[in-house]
């Protein structure tokens, strides 16, 4: 167990709400190998926000753990108290968030901000900058010094996740957990980032997702989720070549980047997410019974 | 009272039409509008109706003209605000590229999205206005004697206030009370509209 | 060929050389020459000296066609002026020079009545597609919107908006809903079908599958290409999806930072790039295929600032290729293949 | 940052501008006579001609305003009717009396407000973010006058911890501010209940956004986000308000010194109107558009320093 940073076992969480708890995560198992970069993918609804508000101990107040672990090299999260959570926050997992537009305070400088992180260690506030600046060197800024003093609108979208991830990296994280880091951004700044971040070696990455593509260039292993289970988990490469849960093929092939050349209909996957107030007992991908697509005789 | 509501109801149309031309018509008249409304908000209000009420004579409509063009800034800042948030706003730009002419932009599309909150701030502003009018019938310069008013009344019974307090604070009352109920009326008709302009 | 010491072109007209008409059987919209600049408001005593500083260009040169029934796919980053070029047609976006011409009618900067008949003929739908439906109005008021802003007579409303709700595959029940209530795929049907509502022979498409999960995103552009086989209708497709351009269009026009740098059938560009940023740009794009994982970023650096556009050739200071020629002289578009044209001095073979 | 400065003190100066001129016409357009109601029916023809050559009277208009104009530049506000002391003097004497006032309401205003605003975004939806949105409430709907005459007839006349009139002895600092005290309560009381609504409702807003969530998930010490991260840019539209509102309270004063008899501003305009001393009503009018508009620049400079996006919006 030790060589996994991260390890969620039958993780459950529902949400309070006026037609009764909203089911989000139904036992959600995950693993994150040291030193590796795990993907999760699935489409909106399907519960990584929520996974990764229990991981960082932020989940909105009308949220209940209904049970499960959470364990962060061996610690157990779930059941530590505020102080315990802000500790590890910062410290041992570090965030980046989807839209680096407003990841940041817009009326503070960059350089503050990142020296408000370093709150922690008691170093005159010069080294802290100039930990900032070596960081901003690593991570691609140019003229690093300049930046310190701009506020993040001057800054650009892409110049911003960079930021963003000097950011989580002036922390030392166990664990970086990059939610859905280039969603925001266009596609050659995408690969920019994503071979930024392939680069942080050693660095144990939770990257979430919904582009399959960004996915495949990025992690080594990859988690499929579907209304709040996992249904899919193994090597990148085993998983994309080939896809053993329906869902998954589906969603590869609804993907038009899986296609050398174009024209005709791309297939969808019909029938609608369920409703997880009332989760189906049993497979959720099995409800719609209208799955019968193009001769494919389903699972 | 009713000086209240007649009022607000004069300053909220006019308020509206001048917002709706400042925040959707052409630039230098905005400008030139706004430099107008902000001159109103910097008179002191107070001391401009006192000289007003004083020079044209006290009586119901220089009352009601005075407390309106007082009110009238802010209606129509709060109209153009939300005009100007919106003019560029997709839905706006989907119009215009549908070929949607001017008025039909400004009341099937605009307005109704800025009546919302004008209509919070209207509630919220008659217990004001009603105390003010108070305020001013107190120094004597509102509505005069013979015909009642709370401020009046207030005022005769202040000559006394060491020796018969009581009679200030009975006298006082229903204005508090009737400012109050207008207040929570407003703050209910708020959480009725209030989320749907949120998500709206 | 022009000065080389000319220095900066700044929105100078290219070089008029028509596009070949590529796949053109009959030319529905023809864009000659476009150019867009914004007025750069200087500080105070600038403006009193009346020195403004120049305007920033938004689109220079741009000169494109597209035929009746056809997909341009138009790609580029953020700030390429995709955006701007689609606004500009629906007259929207006052232009400075060019011309736009739509079913023959030749469009210039003024003149409502002219921008009024291609209204009518032409939609647009546009990016954000929840905030491009009026809040207040029912979903069945706002897919007959067209309809009632151009008189055109419908015997029955709410008959016409359930037809046309059933058309984009939408239930007709939906027509009383308001579009707060409706999910992202619903809210772009919504737009899909006011877009048809009369029976445009060209629609604007800004980005219609961005914000859509892979699933709902294969429904919108497979409704899309199904209405164009039955309707005949043109799209113009804004995406920065090279996927989705790859996928649906049959031609694609490549911009950078407010010029065109590539043009063609979508198959040949794809397969064989001309222009060195069209080649970054389809490198760029992460493979769905973990075994072809790319070494390195195809290109580094951001889009410059339209503040501060670049001399010469506008993609020179990432170009790999990039002389001292491009540093100083705009390259003209020429063409390398039949309905295949590229600006750029040392093209890709 | 300069060009904005500049634009934001062209702005000013119209605003004071327009309210002189605004005054002016008003005055002008007085029903009857000016030089009638000014000597009262009973002056004589002689005397009135000669008023009128002195006031510059038999003059056109735009030559009158136009005078006017130049004599305000030159702070000249004219000379009161009924002593023959210069207004300016007169208003020189109320201005401190009404300034401390106003200063004192809002500081209270500001204080309590934020506190208030503040607990009730932390503890949203306890029963104390009720209670605090109830009082806040009741604080904005009540007139301040009555507000002025209740605080008196409590805190004055039955408890006798406060004078019930007057600005206190001249030179006697404690004897001031404990004479304020109960005036800027009045003043004050309904800005409490404006600001600590405003101050919630951005707070929460604030709250929400994402740079929230990146400062929690860095674990910056909840100390730290809410004073920093949080109020900094929460503060923004109260201080804006504060703007307008000092305008408001300056005439909300009116009845506060009028109730407590001090001899501010408000007091003077007060008399003078009910004397239809009219370059006093004017002079008044003019001085405190021009506070009016020195609250406003040095509001939008506050703003300017908490948030630098600010010089770019006008």
């Amino acid at each position: 167990m030790a060589d996994n940073v991260l390890d969620i076992g039958d993780l459950h969480v529902s949400y309070a709400t006026d037609r009764g708890p909203l089911r989000v995560l139904r036992g959600v198992g995950l693993t994150v190998a040291t030193g590796g970069i795990t993907g999760i993918v699935g489409e909106s609804g399907c519960g990584k926000s929520t996974l990764i508000a229990a991981i960082l101990g932020l989940l909105p107040g009308n949220a209940e753990i209904g049970g499960g672990s959470i364990r962060l090299d061996g610690q157990e999260l779930l059941g530590l108290d505020e102080a315990g959570m802000r500790l590890l926050r910062g410290n041992g997992l570090a965030l980046i968030s989807q839209n680096p537009m407003a990841a940041f305070n817009p009326v503070l400088t960059i350089g503050r901000q990142l020296t408000d992180i370093q709150y922690r260690h008691a170093i005159p506030t010069a080294l802290k900058r100039q930990r900032i600046v070596d960081m901003f060197v690593r991570v691609g800024i140019v003229d690093p010094e300049r930046r310190l003093a701009a506020y993040p609108g001057q800054l650009s979208g892409g110049m911003l996740q960079r930021v963003a991830i000097a950011a989580a990296l002036l922390t030392r994280p166990r664990l970086l957990i990059a939610d859905e880091p280039t969603t925001a951004l266009d596609v050659t700044l995408e690969a920019q980032i994503l071979a930024l971040l392939r680069a942080q070696h050693g660095t144990t990455i939770l990257f979430i997702s919904h582009h399959l593509g960004a996915v495949a260039t990025l992690c080594d292993q990859v988690a499929v989720m579907y209304a709040g289970t996992v249904v899919e988990t193994g090597p990148v490469a085993k998983v994309f070549a080939d896809p053993r849960h329906p869902y998954t093929r589906r969603l590869i092939a609804a993907d038009p980047g899986h296609l050398a050349i174009g024209g005709g209909l791309l297939p969808t996957i019909p029938g609608r997410v369920p409703d997880l107030t009332q989760p189906p007992s049993g497979c959720v991908f099995a409800p719609p019974a209208a799955w019968r697509w193009r001769g494919d005789a389903g699972p | 009272m009713g000086v209240a509501l007649l009022s607000i109801g004069i300053a909220v149309v006019a308020g509206t039409l001048i917002g709706l031309v400042a925040g959707y018509g052409p630039r230098w008249l905005g400008m030139l509008l706004l430099l107008v409304l902000d001159t109103i908000s910097s008179l002191p209000m107070i001391m401009f109706a006192l000289a007003v009420l004083t020079l044209l004579g006290p009586g119901l409509w220089t009352l009601v003209g005075t407390i309106a063009f007082f009110t009238i800034p802010g209606y129509a800042r709060l109209v153009r605000a939300q005009t100007l948030a919106l003019r560029d706003s997709p839905f706006i730009q989907a119009e215009r590229s549908m070929g949607a002419g001017f008025p039909r932009i400004l009341f099937i599309h605009l307005l109704p999205n800025v009546i919302g909150p004008l209509l919070v701030v209207m509630t919220m502003d008659i217990p004001v206005v009603i105390g003010l009018e108070a305020g001013l019938s107190f120094l004597g310069i509102g509505i005069q004697p013979p015909t009642p008013s709370w401020g009046s009344m207030l005022n005769d019974g202040f000559v006394f206030i060491r020796n018969t307090p009581l009679l200030v604070v009975f006298s006082g009352l229903p204005i508090v009370l009737a400012t109050l109920s207008f207040t929570f009326l407003g703050e209910a008709l708020r959480e009725r509209l209030d989320p749907a302009t949120r998500r709206g | 060929m022009p000065d080389p010491d000319a220095g900066p072109a700044r929105c100078r007209p290219w070089p008029t050389r028509r596009l070949p008409p590529g796949v053109a059987m009959t030319g529905l919209l023809e864009i000659n020459e476009l150019c867009v600049r914004v007025p750069r408001p200087g500080a105070l005593w600038q403006r009193l000296g009346g020195r403004n500083p120049p305007p920033l260009e938004i689109l220079c040169g741009v000169t494109l066609d597209l035929a009746a029934g056809e997909t341009l796919a138009l790609v580029g980053e953020s700030g390429s002026g995709k955006t701007t070029l689609a606004r500009a047609i629906m007259g929207l976006q006052p232009f400075c020079a060019g011309s736009i011409r739509f079913e023959q009618a030749v469009l210039t900067g003024r003149g409502r009545r002219r921008w009024h008949r291609l209204r009518r003929r032409a939609a647009m739908i546009f990016q954000d597609a929840v905030a491009s439906l009026s809040p207040r109005l029912t979903v069945g008021r706002l897919v007959t919107e067209p309809l009632s802003i151009h008189g055109r007579p419908m015997g029955d409303r709410a008959a016409e908006a359930g037809r046309l709700l059933s058309m984009v595959g939408l239930s007709p029940d939906m027509a009383g809903r308001y579009p707060r209530e409706l999910s992202g795929g619903q809210a772009r049907r919504v737009t899909v079908a006011r877009a048809l509502a009369m029976e445009p022979r060209l629609v604007i498409a800004d980005e219609p599958t961005a914000g859509l999960d892979v699933s709902v995103q294969a429904e919108i552009l497979n409704l899309m290409t199904g209405l164009q086989r039955d309707l005949g209708v043109a799209y113009l497709l804004i995406t920065h999806n090279l996927a989705v351009v790859r996928h649906v269009s049959h031609r694609m026009a490549v911009l950078y930072l407010g010029h065109l740098v590539e043009v063609g059938a979508t198959a040949a560009v794809t397969a064989r790039p001309r222009h060195p940023y069209t080649a970054a740009l389809l490198a760029s794009e992460p493979s769905i295929d973990p075994a072809r994982r790319p070494a390195g970023p195809a290109l580094d650096g951001e889009v410059p600032s339209l503040f501060d556009r670049p001399p010469g050739c506008a993609f020179h200071t990432r170009c790999r290729r990039a002389t001292d020629l491009c540093r100083t002289l705009q390259p003209q578009f020429l063409p390398v293949d039949t309905g295949h044209v590229v600006a750029c001095h040392h093209p890709l073979d | 940052m300069t060009g904005f400065l500049i634009r934001r003190l062209f702005l000013a100066l119209g605003v004071v501008l327009g309210a002189t001129v605004a005054i002016f016409l008003l005055v002008y357009a007085i029903p009857g006579d000016p030089v009638t109601v000014a000597l009262g029916p009973r002056a004589t023809a002689e005397m009135r001609a000669h008023y009128r050559v002195l006031m510059g009277l038999e003059q056109p208009l735009p030559v009158q305003l136009w005078r006017f104009l130049t004599r305000v530049a030159q702070g000249d506000l004219g000379t009161d009717i009924w002593s023959g002391l210069p207004v300016t003097t007169i208003l020189w004497d109320a201005l401190p009396h009404t300034v401390a006032l106003a200063c004192a309401g809002l500081g209270t205003a500001l204080f309590l407000g934020i506190a208030l605003g503040c607990v009730g975004a932390a503890a949203k939806g306890s029963l104390a973010d009720h209670v605090i949105g109830v009082l806040s409430v009741s604080f904005i709907a009540l007139p301040p006058f009555l507000v002025a005459i209740y605080s008196l007839l409590i805190f004055a006349v039955t408890l006798n911890w406060f004078p019930a009139i007057g600005a206190g002895e001249a030179g006697n600092l404690g004897a001031r501010l404990h004479a304020l005290v109960l005036p800027a309560f009045a003043v004050g009381l309904g800005w409490v209940g404006y600001i600590a609504r405003i101050v919630r409702s951005s707070l929460i807003e604030v709250m929400r956004e994402k740079y929230m969530e990146t400062a929690r998930a860095f674990g910056l010490p909840p100390g730290m986000i809410l004073s920093r991260y949080a109020l900094r840019l929460a503060l923004v539209p109260v201080i804006s308000i504060v703007g307008v509102g000092f305008g408001s309270l300056l005439s909300g004063s009116v009845f506060a010194e009028i109730i407590f008899a001090r001899p501010g501003i408000g007091r003077v305009v007060y008399d003078a109107v009910l004397a239809r001393n009219y370059p006093v009503v004017s002079g008044a009018v003019v001085v405190t558009a021009g506070l009016y508009a020195l609250a406003m620049l040095v509001t939008d400079l506050v703003t300017g320093l908490l948030d630098h996006r600010t010089h770019a919006a006008l």
